[in-house]
This record gives C-alpha cells, structure tokens and sequence, in this order.
C-alpha cells in the first residue's frame, strides 16, 4: 500500500552507512554474547537474531524523536538503533551491577522513559505489550503529543490472547501503533502452519480494521519504507498498521537449541539471503561504499570491545540491594524472624 | 456534610479527583454512555467528555494493559472492571507487568483497578467473587477494601494519587445499602493503615469488607451477655496494619478473624501467621477464623445464606472466645 | 458459500411446523420468565432474547443425535431445541432446589453430559466457551466419534482473548467446531462501531483460515441452511466455520436495562424484521400453515403453563446442601470454628 | 529399582500412565518433536504419536480451556505449561471453569496442569515463580508440590488419576539434581497426605518441594549442637495434611514454616492459622516463617541467593526456636 517515491530514497549517504554500521554492530555484538555464552559469563539463556537483524534496525530507524517502542527477545538491534549501549546489554546478559535493571531482570528486559524516545521494557509474556503500547500512545494523545509506538510479536506470539485484545483495542481507538509480524518460521520447534491455519499473518490486519503490509524481512530498506510509511500514517492519526515481514531465524530458539526440527533446505535457502550480506551488496552496487566496508567493521569491532570490557569490569550487585524499590521509595521488610534477630544479637551475632 | 451512599462516595471521590487532575482518566466497559453497569460513573461521560470516560470492547487484559501503559506515560488511569471477577481475564497483566515493573526497570504503574466485588446479592459464582486472595502474594500490588462511605472516598483519592498498582475492591452489597455523612472537601484515608471500628477489651475482631458491619453487629448482640468487643477494620490488606493488629490482640488476648473469602487459602491466614509470630506471649485463645465453607459462592439465597458469615456466627464465634 | 439446494427445503411439513412452535415456546417461556421478573420471583437479572430467537432455534435445529453445544444468556431457544425443559429453565431462574444446578448457577448455567447429545455448562466469563468445545470435539475425535459443537459469540464476545486462542487452536486443529457470531450491535451499551474497527465479523474467518458465511439472523431457515451446511463440513473433517449472524438486541442487555442508549430508528427499523413474524408469513404464504397457528400458540402456552406451575411448586434449597461436591464424592468441611463446637456443645445448644 | 532424577521420574510416570491408559494425552507448547522446553515429554512423540502428543499454539488460555473440554468427555488430559509463570495467562480458565465446574452443574474436570516452578536457576522474575498462593483460596483445585523422584512419580500417576483438577508444580531446580532409587511399577502417592521426611523431637519444620532439602540440610547442621529436628514434606498444598501437621507440632510444641514462595500472603499464612487454632495449646514458642523478602525473583545470582531461603538461615531459625 505504500506509494510513490519509496522514503529510503531519501536517505542520505551516511544514514545508508548508518545502518550499515548498525547491522554489524547488532551482529557483532551478539557474537560476543555467544563467546561470553560458551565461557559461561552469561547468566540464563542467549537469544540470538542471526538472520534477522534487518527486521529490527529497518524499522527502528523509522522511529522519530519521542516515539515509543518496546523490543521483544530478537530485536537487540532496536536497542542499538534507539542509543541503548552495548555496555548495557552485556551487563544485562552478565547479570551485572551495572546493567540497567541492577541485575534484577535479564537479556532485554529493561527501559527507560525519555523526551528523547522511551523503550518500553519488555516481560516473557508474549503479547502483553501490545496493549500496554496502546494506552503509552493514549497517553501522550491524551497530551497533544503525536508519538508513535513500535513494536514487534512472533508467529507465535500473534496466538496469544493479549495479541488479540491488544491490535483490537488499538484499532478501534486508532492508536498511532505500528506492529511488526515478525514471521520467522518458528516458534521454538513449533512450525508456523501448526500455530495457525492461515500463515498469511497479514491477513490479520482486514479483520481487526487498521492497514497491512508484507515485506522482506531480510531486506533492510524495504523494512524501512513501510515502517516508514506506517509511523508517518500513525501520526497523521489514521490508526495502526500490522506489517508481516519474513524472514528465518538462523539459529536455534535459544543457545542451548541445536533446531534438528529445521529443516535443512530451508537454512539453507534463507543462508543465501542473509541481510547483510544483501545490504553489503546493495551498497557495492549502488556506489554508496566502496573498500571502505573494513573501516566500518571495524569500528564496531572497537565500540563493542570498549563496551564489553567495561562491562565486564562491573561488578556483580549486592544481595541486600535486592529489597529495595518494589513499592516507590520503600525497602522490603528483612524476612528474617524477629525471635531470630533477637537470638543473634541475645549472643552478639550478626 | 452531605449523606451519600457508598457508592455515591466513590463517585464523588472519582469527580473530584478528575476535576482536579487533568491526568486521572477512567476506561472500561459500558462507563460512559451507561455510567458503568452500577451506575458508579453516571454523568462522567458527559462533563469528562469520551477522552477521559472511555468504554473500552469486552478486553480485560486489553484495558488493563492499557490503563498500565498510560500510566507510564505519566497518566492516572482508573480501570474499571464491570464485575472484579472479571479480573481474572486480566489477571496476566496485573501480577506480571503491573506489579513487578518499578522493580524491574524503575517504571512505575500508579493505575487503579476497581470492580465490584463480594457476594450477599445473588449474583451467583461469577458475580460474587471476594478475590483478594489472588493477589495477596503479589509484591508490588496494594489491595483496599474500604467498608464505610468515608473510608470509600478517602480510600478511592488515596489510591488514584497512589505511586504504585492499587487493586480498589468495592462491596457491592453496600453500594446502596450503607449511606454516612461524608466531607464534602478533599481528604485521603491513608492507604495501609486499619481503624478502629468500635473499642473493647475482651475479643478483638480483625475483619474488612462487609463483614465489618456484621461483625459490629455481633459486638452488639454479645455487649449484653457482659462481653467487650473490639473491630478492627482492616482497610487494606496489602500492605497491612502489622501495628494495629498486634496492638488490638495485645489488649485483648483474643483473636478471631472474619472474611467473605471462603476459608481456607483466605487473608486470614496470614493475619494469624503475623499474630502467632509476634503477639504469642499475648494470646489467652485459639487463634479463630469465621469464614465461609471452601466452595464456590453458590446462587440461591438460602445457600447463600449458609455460606456467608452473619451476625450470629461471629457473636457465636465471640461467645466461644470469651469463655475460653 | 453454501452451493446447490439449501438444507431447508429438505425439511418436511412437521419439521417447518415444529420451528414454528419452538420459535412461540422460545419467545412465550421468556414472556413468563419477565412476568416472574416483574412479580420478584426472578432471582437476579433475566437476560432476553426477544428477536434474536431465530439464531438459536434455527442453528441449534441444525444438530444431530451426539452432537454438543453452549448456549450464551441469549441461547435459551438452543436449550429447548436440544431437549432442556422449561420447567428447568424456570426453576434456574427461581433459583430453586429443583434447578438442574440445584440454585447454585442461575440462569441459563447449567448442562448435561450424554451419548444423546450435551450441553456444557457456560460460564459469565465471555470467550470461555471456545476453547473448551475445542477440547471437547478434539476429544471425540480421539475416540473416533465425528461429534460436532456448537457453539455462539456476541459481537461484544469476540473482543475477548479466549475467543482469539480458542478459534485459532480450533482451525488449527480443523476441530469440527462451528462458531456464530450473533452480532446483534450492542454490547451492553457498546455499539459494535466502538467494539471493533471492523464491524464485519465474517472477515474474521480468513485470518483464521477457517470458513465464514454471513446470513441474516432473523430467518431461521437462512439460519438453518448455513448451520446445517458448516455442521456437515465440520463432521466431514474440514474444519470450523464462523458464521456471522446478523441480527438485533429488541431488549435492553438486561431486564432492568431501557436501553435508552440505542436509537428509535435501529428498533422501529428491526421490529419490522421481527423473526417469528418473517416465518409466520412464510409458513402461510407457501401454504405449510393455514389457520392453525392459534392451535399450535395453544400448544406452546399449555405446555409452559404446566412447566411454570411444577417449576413453582419447586422448593428452595437447604443451607447445607451447599457444602457437597466441590470435589468428586466429598462435602466441604464445616467452617464453624472447632471451639464453638465445643463450646455449644458444653452448654447442649446446637 | 532405578535411579531416576526427579524429572525421569515425571517423565515415566506419565510414559507409563499413557501407556496403561488410552484418555491420557499430552498438550503444550513444544511437547512434540522438541519433547517439552525441559524434554520431560522426549521420545514421547514417537511412542505416542501426534493425537496424544500435542503441540498447540502458544495460548495458554486455549490450551488449558481444550484440555478442560476433553476431560468433560472422558479423556484425561495433561497440559504442559512451558514455565509455570504462564500459569498466569490460563488462570481465568482454571479458577473459573475448572475449579467450579463439578460443583455448579456436575461436570467433573480430571486434568491435570503442570510445568516447571521455582527458582535458583537464574531464570529472573518470569522464569522462576512459585505460583501457588494464586490458587490456595481456589476450592475445587488440588496443587501437589513433589520434593523427591519417588514422590514425583507417586504423584503424577495419582494427579493423572484423580477425578478433579490438579496443579502440580515441578520444582526445576531439582529436575537434574536429584536421583534415588524409584520403584519401576506401578504405585501412587496420595494426593493430601504429608510424609515426615526426617524425625526428631524438639523443632518441627513443616515445608514442601525444593525446601525439604533445605530443610534437611539445616536439620543435619543442628543436629550436633543437640537439635532434634523434624521435617515434615507436605506434598500436597491443597487438600492439606491437616492432621500430620498438627501431629508433629503437638509432639515438639515448636513450629518453623518454610516456603519459596514469598513470606507475605504465602502458603505459610494457612499453615500457621492451622495450629494457631488447632494446637494453639501445645505450642511453646512463636510459629515461625522463613521465607523470601516480598519482591519479585531476582535474576542475578548474588540477588538470588539473598531472596532464597537456604540450610543456615533455616537452621538460624532452628536455633532460635529452640531456645525459645
Ligand atoms: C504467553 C507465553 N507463553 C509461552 C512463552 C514461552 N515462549 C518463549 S519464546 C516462545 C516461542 C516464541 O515464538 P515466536 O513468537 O515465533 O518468536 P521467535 O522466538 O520466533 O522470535 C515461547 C513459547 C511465553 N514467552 N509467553
Ligand atoms: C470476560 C467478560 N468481561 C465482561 C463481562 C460482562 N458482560 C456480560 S454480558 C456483556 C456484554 C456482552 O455483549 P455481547 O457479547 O455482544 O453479547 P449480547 O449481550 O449482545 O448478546 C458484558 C460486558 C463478561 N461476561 N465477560
Ligand atoms: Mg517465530
Ligand atoms: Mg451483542
């Protein structure tokens, strides 16, 4: 449904390099993670968005100043997009002092909340933010504000209920939403054609009333372009767009998930459409770089190794530290009995 | 001081509150052209106008969601559920994301959820719930259970300017059948502190809800046989009075418990956990829970009437007590 | 997408006949039941389906011996289609010992389990329902029985998440489900227009990948002809059709409810297309009935006041019944303190 | 006998209740061709084929609703839930149709719900709840909380078999950590009957899943300074063992409740109202809770570890009683 010049026409030379540089940068981070993985130093499980990447920064980059978004498990690279650091991340991953949330929660599950632009943070349960989104954008329509929210749900994540009463919800209040289909084929082991009867996850959009659109989810432009036009719609108040993009997840669900239920052909096939590989093209082909790709590698390739020694020099968080902040400005109670508190200090114990 | 009802005390707690703060807002079923299925928001629509009433499509985890996102964005959401046995269907967003965000990430939820709640109206299983026990065990969640008109608006101003999730159970038994003077003005009951109902020294009764008036007529009835009965209304029950409830068993001796809930799994248990722990040396007595059996709030009145806790049981309950 | 000779004109001059009748019993039981209403013997609300009774009479007719199905607070008509008697509904209503629930549900709460055909209990929580007929069909299957259910969703209904997962598991399961929507354009006091963006519900089918088909609510043989044709392909294997029925609240939501919210011109418009009286005209232009309707009415009228004297003539329920069968074969314990035992039983009260 | 960890033990109870009963089936997410997110349903697929191992989309509300439907026509349904945080997002489901279904219209719902519980595996505020408190104040439900591989078995065969719906949480930490010798037959461990899983005189410590072991820890630690501890595994939270509990506080007239879950509002309130009612007479000291802070899970490990109750706060606990 867009039309007319497609807006990446109109990105100039550096946002082109821009991107760029964000790609390899959310790849390369993500390499790191898995290093630090198999060195143990990452608590918890790894969710990696090999294959994926351009689903995120495509349309992250879309976002303006104020706008709101809210990255699900494999969209680290709206994170990066929207000036979350990789210092952060690998302290969240690193269950670090110093990562956002204090170590508190893991991976992407943190936030802020900015003039600038807020993200959202994230919890496990697939959906739930899509209506929390919709009253963000109330809210600031309520306050003569035009933000946009993004977000992104997975094939799987769209069977959730929260999905449903969410788009539905946004719909019929025509909240600026734009909500991106992530269809990578799986979720975990499940096939898209087991998570629902009609895969076409587009055609969602007719029954709940807002716009729809299918892209290349491995192509960073195009992901872009309707992202674009989406937003520029959802500001202009004519309501949401849910936006279907494929693409493949190339690595398993988690680290820990060698994906023997994928079949071979099909990496096979999306191996040869790897994002940035198109990208890298593209930009070859349309003179936009030239040789000049290593000095961009490279300098991801310092940022990220600055960022992860620092990271890595944090600290782990403090027991105690963990009672404070379940309710504004107070302390959880210590649970230890009191007739315990009175034997120790009875015998001047601590 | 004009009488109002309970209901007509969330009411004007809620007008006011809105004509205040620009940022209050309340979003729901049926609330704006209907004023809500109890009429609790009549008239809003039309002097809040459709930005600030908003009915919402049958979406528990929808509005819910989205009072707490609101919320974030700087906005003082009331969610209003038509019957708070609905907050099941919601229940996802309320325990994970409302709950545990300011811990998690810093940002805070300052929303209210309310909805009536209780039994005594034939409502049936799912128009009867007293759900409180859900939520209980849920950090981050503040529950309030007001039993007066007064406390109904002080409570309601108290958790709409609340920084945190506050779940506002309303009784629906006494939304029209309990009426009291109320300030005019503004005022807040503070959240989190219990009252004295009525003072004594023989049995304290530790209750909220309705059963705070069928416990005060209990004390009446056993006044007579020479026994002195304290009620201690609870208000909220996350967090609770700790202080209030050990001081009342620490005049009295003597602890018994009444709830709607049903029994077992029910608050009371962890009011008689607090008081076993720190008011031991205290206690003349059993520690005594009246509650209902452990089914399901069944419809017909005369099962209704053997399920709920009423004067009688309570006084028998008392009597019991006092001549342990 | 019904092809070739609609079902109806296979039904025979006794089947028309016996519509009609189920058509006046339906409308005739809920006239005694507002008349209990306004006497005070209706124990809580009483929920109307006046001139919605040809998308419970003329669907549920559709079924066959074993089949299963829900009926919402406006599905009385279903009930009796099936074989529940007024008596049972009355005493429900009245809250009495004899109520199948024996006065522990209300209303329509209540159903059976049996290789003739059941009904399964609804529960107020909308959406509910969908889910559980799923599993319950998916059951039937596994025994290789070719069951279908039935089952209906208010326009309001479809907003809920159980409406969502449940018909998304249904299609991905081809369960033989059949599901209608009866938009009858409020909810409540919520018009449709401000339930959904897209107030077509049928269009709701194909995000699904399931059937849909949209008929006009207020012809039971239009009813019949779509249900009968979506209950065959469901037993036929090819999984769940949504039919979307269109019809109209003539009532307000409930007793007590004047409905003022909705507009003269949507009720003077509809009353013109009131069920019963578009199958009247039928019956007699195309000669099935002559004169005898007064007869049949007769009929219809004998047999409530007869179901309404025995349902009076019910008995409440004793206090203590209520304590039974919370869990298979046992009875809640008294929750009267074990010291108030004693102490009553020290002084010889009871 | 074999030696099964405590998930081999889940795993071939449902392997051979499936195999000895044809109404048992198996849904969730990823209980397929992945054999469950924990692979407690691995090899399953090829024993049992697709019809009874079904992998369904991710809705829990769908899932759990379809297998209440199914046991309403005779199967016996088991539903996996990947973690049992997303317990939250079926609840409606289970407290308001399952729980209430056999009392309200008769319709029996033989089900049984489970998944991985719990924390110390870092798995953050969403991965490592202890749910339970949710569904204590829920007549109709039964919730067993196997701590050993024997009892995991025993339980599982009796959840499967049980003609009302049953939660059974599994406490992941101890899926791998734990082995013992399992009797390969066919046995079932009642559902409502505690086990004394140590005995002694002086402390009694009533507790359930992954605490036991903390519990016995701390018994082991006192011992020598002359502590005779008694630790009674409950098993089953709803019904609970009334009587063993009261057997046990009677016999040491000392009572330390131990729960995962978090202090307030948690199982222990229901424990300590018990015996505060009923052995209210035979207690020498306080009841005591030792129980996490009120906050969600924490995920960093040193956060963790703080939250968590383990053997020397638990034998702190001990100590104090004792002296009392
Ligand atoms: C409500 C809910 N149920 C179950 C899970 C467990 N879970 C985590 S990720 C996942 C698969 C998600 O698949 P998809 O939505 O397609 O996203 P992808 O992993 O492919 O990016 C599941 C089942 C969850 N997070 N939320
Ligand atoms: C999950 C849920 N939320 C709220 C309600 C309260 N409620 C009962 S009926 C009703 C309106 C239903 O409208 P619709 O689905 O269109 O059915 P109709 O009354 O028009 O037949 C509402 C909101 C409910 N029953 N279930
Ligand atoms: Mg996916
Ligand atoms: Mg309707």
């Amino acid at each position: 449904m867009t039309s007319g010049k497609p807006p990446a026409d109109r990105l100039t030379r550096d946002q082109l390099i821009e991107l760029y540089y964000l790609l390899k940068l959310n790849r390369g981070l993500e390499e790191k993670l898995s290093n630090l993985y198999r060195q143990g130093k990452v608590v918890g499980g790894l969710y990696r968005s090999l294959g994926q990447e351009a689903c995120s920064i495509g349309s992250a980059y879309a976002l303006e100043r104020g706008d709101i978004f809210t990255p699900l498990i494999r969209n680290l690279g709206a994170v990066l997009v929207r000036g979350g650091s990789p210092h952060d991340i690998f302290c969240q991953y690193m269950a670090k002092a110093d990562s956002p949330t204090r170590g508190r929660d893991l991976n992407l599950h943190f936030g802020w909340l900015s003039p600038e632009g807020s993200m959202l943070s994230v919890i496990s349960m697939l959906g739930d933010m899509i209506p929390i989104l919709t009253g963000a954008v109330m809210a600031e329509r309520m306050n003569g504000r035009r933000t946009v929210a993004l977000t992104w749900i997975g094939d799987g994540g769209t069977s959730t209920g929260a999905f449903h009463e969410g788009l539905n919800l946004a719909c019929v209040q025509k909240a600026p939403l734009v909500l991106i289909v992530e269809n990578n084929g799986w979720a975990y082991s499940t096939p898209t054609a087991r998570q629902t009867a009609n895969t076409r996850f587009v055609d969602r959009a007719k029954a709940y009333g807002c716009f729809g659109e299918q892209v290349d989810g491995n192509d960073v432009l195009a992901v872009y372009d309707v992202t674009r036009t989406a937003i520029q719609r959802a500001r202009q108040g004519l309501g949401p767009t849910l936006i279907e993009a494929l693409t493949m997840r190339m690595k398993g669900h988690a680290e820990h998930d060698d994906m023997k239920y994928v079949p071979q052909e099909q990496v096979i096939m999306w191996a040869r459409r790897d994002p940035i590989a198109l990208f890298e093209k593209f930009l070859l082909d349309n003179g936009v770089l030239a040789g000049d790709l290593e000095a961009i590698d490279a300098r991801a390739e310092d940022e990220l190794v600055s960022e992860l020694a620092s990271a890595e020099a944090s600290p782990m968080p403090l027991g105690p530290t963990a009672r404070s902040d379940v309710y504004f400005g107070s302390t959880a109670d210590d649970p230890t009995p009191k007739i315990v508190q009175e034997f120790k200090s009875a015998r001047g114990l601590s | 001081m004009a009488i109002l009802t309970y209901l007509e005390a969330i009411r004007e707690a809620m007008d006011q509150e809105m004509s205040r703060d620009p940022r209050v807002f309340i979003l729901g079923e049926d609330v704006g052209a209907y004023g809500g299925a109890f009429r609790v928001t009549q008239g809003f629509l039309d002097k809040f106008g459709p930005d600030r009433i908003i009915d919402t499509p049958i979406s528990e985890t929808g509005l819910i969601g989205a009072a707490i996102g609101a919320s974030l964005f700087g906005m003082r959401p009331i969610a209003e559920l038509q019957f708070i046995d609905f907050i099941a269907c919601g229940f996802n967003q309320i325990v994970n994301y409302a709950a545990k965000s300011r811990y998690r990430w810093g940002g805070g939820v300052p929303i209210v959820i309310r909805g009536p709640a209780g039994a005594g109206v034939h409502g049936g299983p799912f128009h009867s719930q007293s759900p409180e026990s859900y939520f209980m065990n849920v950090p981050g969640l503040k529950i309030v259970v007001p039993a007066t008109p007064v406390d109904a608006k002080g409570l309601m101003l108290a958790a709409i300017r609340d920084p945190d999730p506050v779940i506002f159970l309303e009784h629906k038994f006494l939304y029209r059948r309990l009426k009291e003077e109320v300030p005019e003005g503004d005022y807040t009951t503070p959240i989190g502190e219990a009252r004295i109902a009525r003072a004594g020294d023989d049995v304290s009764i530790i209750t909220y809800g309705a059963m705070v008036h069928a416990s005060l007529e209990a004390a009446t009835i056993v006044a007579p046989e020479g026994v002195s009965v304290e009620v201690l209304d609870l208000r909220t029950l996350l967090p609770m009075d700790r202080d209030r409830i050990l001081q009342t068993v620490r005049k009295t001796g003597r602890a018994l418990i009444v709830h709607e809930a049903t029994k077992t799994g029910g608050p009371g248990g962890e009011i008689a956990a607090l008081i076993a722990e720190h008011a031991f040396s205290d206690l003349d007595a059993p520690i005594v829970r009246v509650a209902p059996p452990d089914t399901p709030v069944p419809y017909s009145p005369p099962l209704e009437e053997f399920f709920l806790p009423n004067p009688s049981k309570i006084a028998d309950a008392v009597r019991a007590l006092a001549a342990y």
